[in-house]
């Protein structure tokens, strides 16, 4: 077997997880129990999954304002999650930043960004930490399509080449910024643009989890060696609206209905494991409710949970002032 | 038709919402100039995408409509390049065209700042006077939506402070109308910013272009009991407390500057010869804030009449909080308004 | 050794400009902390070229030693990408690092402002607290150089407009060590400025490392009759109209606040309480400036004690010229300090 | 004979003004006459004259801090620069702007730029007045080695591909930025960064007049034929400090004599039409004569040009305010 049942396990319950993680928020959303502006990474879990499933907690990502996907493969707690997205005391950053400025720390996870460009020269950072203090962890960003034509993400491309930073930079092409296509706003393509700064880049099926496994290995493996950063441009598609309520009229007649029934990398994983006879749809379906469980546990806790004080306002602008 | 004569008559004109009076702006700026383009994300939408050719029209939906009627070459969807739009509308401005750039949200002016504040801003007076860059910088702004701290900012402090910028902030679909045209009709740079909760808000507007000159105040109530000076949303919040005083017999000028840049002063020094009482309402942060700039400015030229200390209700020093409490906690209140006003009445 | 035992036997040490203070404070920080790192365009210099290891050591001179001492790993030339300089070191302050990064010149902020005030200045609050940020960013400022309107701004109150960020700027070589000192060790994101004409002035500035607390301002004069507010580069300045007038048997106060944020309001309003008079000097530009904020606070916590109009002394509302007669009439200058002070004292 | 007399008398005139002009204004610096940074342009005379002197007045340039070569191959008034960069009344700015802000709207020079990156972004919005306006005008930008590396220029890049916009994008690499190396500090190479964003870019020897005429034609003629943006990487040197007074300490031993001795394109240029026997040494001679007069005479005027009034500094912040 090419890889071990626990990997395989591991991947398919967090990608589900994901999953089910997103459609629940939407749910959620809609019933009024979320408020602001939420993006859901449904569609694109075999990316985040298929990345942060190699990284341990010492191991840094920056996130995008699409980030449930990345902090639920980095390890992020679910309940405390969903208290977060739903603002409420004893949430992940006790309901001050909510689902576009999620972050857990601790895990390594440093933080969903609301500013498109914002994360990737802030991952820079954590590269140079690492390679300044001599620790053989890997820094990771995640960026979108739309992102690449962000100058603080080209500049961090560069920084990052300069500096032979441990940086290992994942754009998600999901074809769309918003209402707008990368066949339009990408001019040339984004694999050949990283390439251009002197850094390896591949190109990837996305929706495939062990494409963007073997490629992601072998680029991790090249940061934690000290070879400089690396590059993947994951083709990927996004199953649901730029953000929660988006009535997504620049979709074309069916195009939703052709994704979701021929590029949903759960399908996709689903039919590899069983055809390949590594897992039973069985098992898989086990995983499924055990997810279920989790993210039902996770919001009636996130619903629960008190408002925070509002002595909270004036907390934790500074250590000290 | 002039704004007074406008106003007089405003009871005849249909009621329409901010976004509606900005979009019909727009849209007879365009038809009337064909050297006004519209640039930005999402302005029309769809860009590259195979549904509708007119995805957004603005993710608010203020540039409905103009793609369609004025088409792509003229309302330009763009990547997520701030300082790219910014710069090309700058540049734009410098040769022949009156660029309108959306910014979708303020917060990210600080990935475009340069080309706003070292650029378009100084073209006229580094070059001795040679260059005109006559473009509009719209942007939403402001607190309510629990957008939290990266899209909720109103940093009209920030463009305030620099010089060769203007800076426009409406409280009322009838100004919004005025000003936008006066925005794109004028040769200087200018910032609009457009507040979140206001959008949907009415009132009359004529269906004619008209223009509001900026650096004139409104006077939204009067009264000689006490003088407020509030912006954009926080005006119908000053409104609702003066009206509250009213039914006291306590009677304030509500006074709306409207532009930031330039500043109505007089209007505001005039009132506080008269009130003596002055508060200052503000939802941006309070260091070197909107409040303070009106404050220094009554404190050295209005002194002699003032008989109260003087208020400042603004946000406090924090970002903006995401939880629902704590972003209403922030934003100034009614309440914080009319403690601050009695406050000054009773000194 | 406390501060005030410090300045006390202060007549012992030796004499040093602010440009051997401020890099004697690197020297000590980067020797003492190995997770002190300095990083920028030309902080070292030479990267890639045939020449010198060290070309500049900043293009001030500020850096200069610390690369042959510490090394191109911990002393790091970068592109010219602010953006990436500012976020690498946010980044860096998030896991372990404590960056020194320099931005040159201020007026560069604009390249780099997001990731410096949506970013660095936000983790904290958007985090719930679980963010540390230690960061410096340090960046000469301020007008003199005929540097024009790019290379010459001050920009401070549009950085202590910003929750989340301290602001600091020394007027001498004393304070410039022991904020310097102070900044690298202090757990949140510092701005410290360094204005141009001040490099070269020298004081007496103790061998051994110190720091000096933020938010606590220095009387560079006391005095009853009237208080001066003053900055960086306007203190000494400031200074020279108090000792003028003290000639005269005018005593004023003249307060440096040192740090803009955390700002000193306590030392402020207690010295207005006591002299009923304020001028306040500044080199920024007026609206919504550092000015406008001194005198908004004391209209309103000290108003009971004015005796006098609140006076600002500021640059005008417009970028600086070249041309070295009209950038000297753009910065404050004694002559206005003077007349200010003269006017509050006569009403 | 390939180029025509006038052409060949036009560059060589542009091209000594322009090194006579640098000469000058080191001494007047070092003199005292002239205020504030100075950046010259001596060394790349070839770059500024091969590209501009393919445009007309309605054709647009945008340049960099080191402005002053591409002011005079754009046709601005050797007396007003003068005056300009003394910082005196009636200069081309009126004294408010300077070397580093110097700039003539009517002569298509839309101003040097103390920003590095500030030009290309400014010129892209030149270019869509034209595209917009149906002008056959080229749009010109000039950028340094250094400059690439600013996000403002490659969102620049990325727009124009987008839009199609005639921009014609001219790095000049001479290799140092300040006191960094490009091969330090430029991750890849300035020329694939170009084409990454699907815009055709040549790289060309920056010191020879004519590989630079004849791949900027083919540039320009690309872009006023509506085919959208071009790029040029050349290869050029820097004669002097980055400003004068620069004690250059990142210059190897004797790398400024090498240089000066064999990469001196005003030296290459007369090699060459001599040798083509298309002009004659005392043909030239006189040319730099001519060009001296007319600096001498420059210098002169801004010598004798009066301060501006102190009013001038409330003036032109605004239209109307
Ligand atoms: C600087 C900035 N510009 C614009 C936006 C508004 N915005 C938020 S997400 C987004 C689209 C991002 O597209 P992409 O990078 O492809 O990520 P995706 O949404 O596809 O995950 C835009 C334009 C923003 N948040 N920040
Ligand atoms: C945004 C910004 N960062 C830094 C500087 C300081 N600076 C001025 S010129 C320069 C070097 C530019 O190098 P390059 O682009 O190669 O142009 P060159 O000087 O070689 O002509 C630097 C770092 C600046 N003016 N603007
Ligand atoms: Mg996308
Ligand atoms: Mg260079």
């Amino acid at each position: 077997m090419k890889y071990s049942k626990d990997l395989l396990v591991e991947a398919y319950t967090t990608m589900t997880t994901i999953r089910q993680f997103e459609e629940r928020m939407i749910k959620e959303f809609m019933g009024g129990n979320i408020p602001g502006f939420v993006h859901t990474y449904d569609g694109q879990e075999a990316v985040g999954v298929g990345v942060c499933i190699q990284l341990g907690d010492d191991d840094i990502i920056g996130s995008t304002h699409r980030g449930h996907g990345h902090c639920i493969a980095k390890g992020c707690d679910i309940e405390l999650m969903i208290t977060e997205i739903m603002g409420k005391a004893g949430g992940l950053c006790k309901g001050k930043g909510g689902s576009m400025h999620i972050a857990d720390i601790d895990k390594g996870m440093l933080g969903a960004n609301a500013i498109v460009g914002g994360g990737p020269p802030l991952c820079n950072g954590a590269a140079l930490s690492m390679k300044t203090l001599g620790k053989p962890q890997v820094a990771v960003s995640f960026s979108g399509d739309g992102s690449s034509n962000q100058g603080t993400v080209m500049e961090a491309l560069n920084l990052a080449g300069v500096l032979d930073l441990p940086h290992f930079f994942v754009f998600e092409n999901n074809h769309l910024a918003e209402g707008t296509g990368d066949e339009y706003a990408v001019s040339g393509e984004i694999v050949d643009r990283v390439r251009a700064f002197g850094i390896p880049c591949e190109k990837v099926d996305g929706t495939d989890f062990f494409a963007v496994y073997e490629a992601s290995k072998k680029a991790i493996e090249h940061c934690r060696s000290g070879k400089g950063p690396y590059g993947l441009e994951a083709d990927v598609i996004r199953f649901d609206g730029h953000f929660i309520g988006d009535p997504q009229a620049y979709r074309g007649d069916g195009e939703l209905d052709d994704l979701r029934a021929n590029k949903d990398c759960l399908k996709i994983y689903r039919a590899r494991v069983t055809g390949e006879s590594w897992l039973t749809d069985s098992e898989l379906d086990e995983l499924d409710e055990r997810a279920a469980a989790v993210i039902e546990q996770g919001v009636q806790a996130g619903l629960a949970a008190p408002q925070p004080t509002v002595e909270e306002l004036h907390n934790d602008v500074y250590c000290s002032y | 038709m002039s704004e007074a004569a406008l106003s007089a008559s405003s009871g005849k004109h249909p009621e329409k919402t901010v976004r509606e009076a900005i979009n019909e702006a727009l849209h007879q700026e365009m038809e009337r100039d064909p050297t006004v383009i519209v640039l930005g994300e999402e302005v029309a939408g769809g860009a590259g995408c195979k549904g509708s050719d007119e995805a957004y029209g603005g993710v608010f939906g203020l540039t409905k409509g103009l793609g369609p009627r004025f088409g792509r070459e003229r309302v330009i969807d763009t990547p997520i390049s701030e300082s790219a739009i910014i710069g090309a509308a700058a540049g734009a401005a410098n040769t022949g065209l009156r660029p309108v750039a959306e910014l979708m949200f303020v917060d990210f002016i600080g990935v475009c700042f340069d080309q706003i504040f070292n650029q378009a801003a100084k073209f006229r007076y580094m070059f001795g006077g040679k260059a005109r860059t006559p473009m509009v910088i719209r942007a939403t702004a402001g607190a309510g939506l629990r957008a939290a701290a990266q899209h909720s900012s109103m940093l009209h402090p920030v463009l305030t402070h620099i010089p060769g910028l203007k800076v426009v902030m409406p409280s009322n679909a009838y100004d919004a109308k005025g000003l936008m045209i006066q925005a794109i009709r004028d040769d200087d740079p200018v910032c609009f910013l457009e507040h979140k909760l206001l959008y949907e808000t009415t009132c009359p507007v004529p269906d004619e272009p008209y223009t509001i000159p900026f650096g004139e105040a409104a006077f939204a109530r009067e009264g000689s009991d006490a003088t407020i000076v509030a912006l954009g949303a926080m005006v119908p919040r000053a409104v609702a407390v003066a009206d509250k005083l009213a039914a006291e017999g306590v009677q304030c000028d509500v006074i709306d500057p409207r532009t930031t840049s330039p500043l109505d002063s007089e209007a505001i020094i005039e009132s506080v010869e008269v009130s003596g009482r002055l508060v200052v309402v503000d939802e941006a942060n309070p260091r070197c804030g909107f409040a303070a700039d009106i404050s220094s400015i009554v404190a050295e030229h209005a002194f002699g009449a003032l008989r109260a200390p003087i208020k400042c209700v603004t946000a406090p020093h924090t970002p903006v909080p995401f939880a629902p409490v704590l972003e209403d906690a922030y934003i100034p209140n009614e309440d914080k308004i009319e403690k601050a006003v009695r406050d000054v009445l009773g000194a």
